[in-house]
């Protein structure tokens, strides 16, 4: 096991900020992109449903 | 011209690519392929973050810094790979005319592009303690950097023509000339770099501890799955959009 | 003899345009001065300075300027209905198209390249680095407007105008500019600009054969 | 105004190097596309020369389109286009035809002249400063020859490019592809511009024709399409 | 009570735009992050000459894809014909295009403000430079389309597209380039920006007092 | 459908705060230049409520122009145009009559509801969401209210820009100037149109008509201006 604590995994041995400001960036893209795709499906189907009402 | 997907389906009956080619045969298997993908995402990044957090030893000279990499090198190489292939389906959209292909190709842009973006941010982040600052012009650097822009540029095309077979093949032609263009940027920047060399420090390679290497090796592995799983996601959307009105999609949606 | 006849008549009809319609060069030559000129205002006016990035945005400038009269290639044409005509025509579109791109490099890139040492003296640079950066002008403003027109082409029918358009060609003249600035920067810094005057003479010849190919493919595409 | 090659002479060389002056047209189950939705299917026809093809259709049926795939400005979703010459060698739409659009196809800043010659080269047409000038006089335009086409008026201007058709070497030597030739004429030259269509047709061309308005024109033969 | 509704609308339209079309503030960036990294390959990539040049390029980009995004304000109403109804409305078009450009400026605005500390990171500036430039920067993008309104107004009915636009504006934004770079250039020096602000926010005050009713006579004189 | 301010209650106050629903019109040697050129001259018409005004004349003859001028979209070069409630009170062009040109005036990124709320507000009227339903329903597009404008077909859009004209609070109230209307639409929604026209007539209004096509329309009286 590499980490003492919590803590000492947290602090990143002083590079806290680098690392989890790359995974966090990570994690944000990811989720942004899910929520995106989503949300694109969601319109999609309801744009589907309303063009069969007008057809 | 393109041949129409009609004359092409008529002259390749019966093969399996064809078969796929359509959307309406494609929805399903799309399916799932993406269920897979979002399987083994989840699946391969905990095991590769345990390795890369918890198996993998410290870093001799960079110490701990150096764990950005399993997922800086990842996302670099997602980057390139998703470029190429989406080259590669805007040609075959372009050359054969099947409408799947170029679907496929939207779909895999914006993932790519994210793909710049993480490779990007984290080899920046990486770069400060490692290098002293934030960004250094180097080839490898700035080439993601032009990658970047070519998928925008792709992406921001397509957006721009209302009539989407139109932004199909023209946005297909402009991933193409991208393409082309990749090797030579790449190279041209290389010899500016040397044209330049002095003041930038230049990114040094360490030798590798084998599990850091399986760590960085699954979690590349992990993010296969998972562009692969939303670009499938994409693809299925965009099926849904433009198939609007084809009898299978309201059973497929319901 | 009918694909002379076409050609020339294609590059006759630029040059005409040319000569009638003086805003055609006038302005991207003002544009190209003005743009050169803020730099001076945002940096400082030390020459030592100005020496520093004279060479840059001058090149940049003519970039810049060059690729905001990328829409002169085909918009006119597609709204007035000529276009067709060079469509209809059975000679090569590529053909036709780069006569089209030769007469406006002549006229654009004859312009740009007059102006470059004019405006190199702005910029405190020598007489040498001047005259190496008007050839490097004169040899990059062509392989814009090759690699730009497949971008003005595929434009013809979108919705975007000339911010799309700089997005889509600048990050490819990347290698002209690099070849480019760099033929320059050698001059001033005493070593010998071959190499780069080379390469940029390749990316010409290069583009010379595959971008009227690609632009006439996507002519064809955006009015279909 | 007869056109002897068409009728007799297929297939023998003109005098000034011209082979087969005349065509005919056969569509074979067209179909077209515009933004991915199909606008019209299975159009077969065949057209002999010396004939008026009227299309015929609501807006949107797909009168324009049509007549840009016979101009090979479009290509069809299915079926074929054939123009051929009367030995039945096959020959290119725009060696065989001129199309006439809403546009103009003049630019502003250039003189009559100088846009009719640029649209002759483009053509194949090899056009000499008589052929010109008499294209303009029977159009009733001959003094505008060296104006700038911006200076003109909207009825100058439509009759200046309506001059285009008449470049040709010889009457009845290309077929005539017009889309609502007719809008924005006043009735003088709308009856003019009739009178030539006659004419091209007795000469032995085809004529396509899509129009809103009910012009009488005399054609020797007249067929109807309706999209 | 009127007023504010017509008010209310064309600025809740503008941003309905915005969200819709992402296209509209993406590009005018990624063309920014363009035109700032054209630079270094043609000035080299050494950290101290970059530093002096940062600012200067920073600010231009900033002025020219703000210029290069001024047609969205009349070009695509007056094609499809909305412009009519701002035109034919009771209210002070004068106060209607003010909504108009207030919502361009907090869109666009807002996006290159966001970016330009990002882009400060490719030039080695320090922190502090880099957000005084990009307060900069949000001062000066309202000034340019205000004061390109103008020429955006003039030019719906006229030929000659982006590179007349830059023609017309660029020379009238120099005072606004000379105080915006220059208060980064003092905080680059360890100076105080405070008179260099106070003079760009005059601006601003002046150019939101006179350029509404400047371009509402423009647009009147070009749609008559 | 009879609007009783305008013919019995002139001047009085509408209990939603409306006053005087209909105008009537006045044009006074009025002539107009475009270009330079006098496009017509000492034009003097005096129109009432409840009247339909056909201008006629052949292309170029400044039809589009006039109305424009009414409209106050532009400027006349001699003459006056006013706008006067019944009590005799001027009215703004903005306040009295809307008009509908060429263009749809509708952004094909913005839905209808978008669309037609932002005209309201800048032609000032107050639009709720049921006067916006209920223009809709009168043109049979209520399903397309939050469909993106350029989703929809040749024929939708112009049904949905016209709802413009009926988000009015009160039938009647406003003058009409229509630029073409009937172009492009089908024979349905032709006589849809001129069925509606009726009907504001009727309530009050005047309506202000240029037409190259005849479509009978229900009047209850018809003036002619020939330009
Ligand atoms: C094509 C794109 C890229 C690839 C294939 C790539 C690949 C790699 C690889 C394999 C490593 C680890 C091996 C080594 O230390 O040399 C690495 C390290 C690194 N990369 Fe990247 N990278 C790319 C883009 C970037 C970008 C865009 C940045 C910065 C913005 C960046 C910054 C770094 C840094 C700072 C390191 C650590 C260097 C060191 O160990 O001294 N890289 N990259
Ligand atoms: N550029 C385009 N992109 C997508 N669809 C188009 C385009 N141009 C036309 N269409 C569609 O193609 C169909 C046929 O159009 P076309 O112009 O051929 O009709 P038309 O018969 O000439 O009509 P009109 O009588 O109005 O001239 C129409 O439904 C139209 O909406
Ligand atoms: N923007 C313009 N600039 C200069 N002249 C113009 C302009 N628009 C129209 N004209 C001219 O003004 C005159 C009147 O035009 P207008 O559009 O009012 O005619 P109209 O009666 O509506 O014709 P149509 O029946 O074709 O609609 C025409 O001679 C025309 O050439
Ligand atoms: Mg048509
Ligand atoms: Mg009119």
């Amino acid at each position: 096991m590499n980490w003492e604590s919590w803590s000492a995994f947290w602090d990143m041995g002083g590079r806290g900020f680098f690392v989890w400001g790359s995974y966090g960036a990570l994690l944000i893209a990811v989720v942004a992109e899910l929520l995106s795709l989503r949300s694109a499906r969601k319109a999609a189907i309801r744009s589907l449903h309303d063009d069969h009402e007008t057809l | 011209m393109a041949r129409t997907e009609q004359q092409s389906n008529d002259k390749f009956a019966g093969r399996w690519f064809w078969r796929y080619a359509a959307p309406a045969a494609f929805y399903p298997l799309a399916g799932k392929i993406e269920k897979i993908g979002w399987v083994l995402a989840v699946v391969l990044a905990a095991i590769g973050l345990y390795m890369g957090f918890f198996v993998a030893p410290t870093d001799a000279t960079q110490g701990e810094v150096y764990r950005v990499i399993f997922i800086h090198v990842p996302a670099a190489w997602m980057t390139m790979v998703i470029y190429l292939a989406m080259a590669f389906w805007a040609g075959t959209g372009l050359v054969l005319g099947t409408r799947l292909s170029f679907m496929m190709s939207h779909a895999l842009a914006p993932t790519g592009a994210i793909m710049a973006v993480v490779a990007l941010w984290t080899g920046s982040l990486w770069g400060r303690p490692t290098w002293g600052t934030y960004w250094v012009w180097d080839a490898r650097i700035t080439s993601t950097l032009i990658l970047f822009f070519l998928y925008v540029g792709y992406m921001a095309l397509s957006a721009a023509f209302d009539d989407k077979k139109k932004g199909d093949r023209a946005s297909a032609l402009i991933a193409l000339v991208g393409a082309i263009n990749v090797p030579i940027i790449y190279f041209s920047v290389k010899w500016w770099t040397t044209l330049h060399q002095g003041s930038s420090v230049r990114p040094g390679s360490s030798s590798m501890a084998t599990t850091m290497l399986w760590a960085m090796l699954i979690m590349t592995f992990a993010f296969w799955a998972y562009c692969v799983a939303a670009a499938m996601h994409r693809l299925r959307t965009q099926i849904i959009e433009r198939e609007a009105g084809a009898a299978w999609l309201d059973g497929a949606t319901k | 003899m009918s694909l002379r006849a076409a050609t020339g008549a294609v590059f006759r009809r630029e040059m005409q345009l040319f000569a009638r319609r003086k805003s055609d060069w006038a302005n991207p030559i003002v544009f190209f001065l003005i743009v050169c000129s803020l730099f001076p205002f945002a940096v400082g006016s030390e020459s030592e300075k100005l020496k520093l990035i004279g060479i840059g945005v001058i090149f940049v400038g003519a970039l810049l300027a060059s690729m905001l009269s990328l829409p002169r290639l085909f918009e006119e044409d597609a709204r007035d209905g000529s276009l067709e005509l060079m469509l209809a025509s059975s000679e090569p579109l590529a053909v036709l198209i780069l006569a089209r791109i030769t007469a406006l490099s002549l006229g654009l890139g004859a312009a740009l390249t007059v102006a470059t040492p004019v405006f190199a003296l702005f910029y405190a640079l020598p007489f040498d680095v001047a005259g190496m950066l008007a050839l490097s002008v004169a040899l990059a403003v062509p392989t814009l407007l090759l690699i730009g027109a497949i971008a003005a082409a595929l434009l013809v029918s979108a919705r975007g105008g000339a911010i799309l358009t700089a997005v889509l060609v600048l990050p490819l003249t990347i290698p002209t500019l690099i070849f480019g600035a760099g033929a320059a920067l050698r001059v001033l810094n005493g070593q010998s600009p071959v190499a780069e005057l080379a390469l940029q003479g390749a990316f010409l010849l290069l583009a010379l054969a595959l971008c009227p190919l690609a632009a006439a493919a996507a002519l064809k595409i955006s009015t279909d | 105004m007869y056109c002897g090659y068409c009728v007799g002479l297929g297939g023998l060389q003109g005098a000034r190097g011209f082979v087969n002056p005349c065509s005919s047209l056969r569509l074979e189950a067209l179909a077209a596309e515009r933004g991915g939705k199909a606008v019209f299917t299975d159009v077969s026809v065949n057209v002999e020369a010396r004939t008026l093809l009227r299309v015929l259709g609501p807006n949107g049926a797909g009168k324009t389109t049509l007549l840009r795939i016979l101009a090979g400005l479009g290509a069809p979703s299915a079926g074929s286009v054939q123009w051929r010459a009367p030995d039945d060698s096959e020959r290119s739409p725009n060696e065989a035809a001129m199309f006439a659009g809403h546009a103009n196809a003049m630019n502003e800043a250039l003189t009559v002249a100088e846009n009719l010659s640029y649209a002759a080269a483009l053509a194949g047409i090899d056009c000499t400063p008589m052929n010109l000038r008499r294209a303009l006089t029977q159009l009733g335009v001959e003094k505008l020859i060296n104006r700038r086409f911006g200076s003109l008026s909207q009825g100058q201007r439509k009759r200046a490019s309506l001059a285009r058709l008449l470049l040709r070497a010889q009457a009845g030597e290309r077929a005539w592809l017009l889309d609502e030739p007719f809008v924005a004429l006043d009735t003088d030259t709308q009856a003019q511009l009739a009178a030539l269509i006659g004419e091209e047709l007795a000469a032995g061309a085809i004529v396509v024709l899509t129009s809103h308005q009910a012009v009488a024109i005399n054609a020797p033969k007249m067929q109807e399409l309706m999209l």
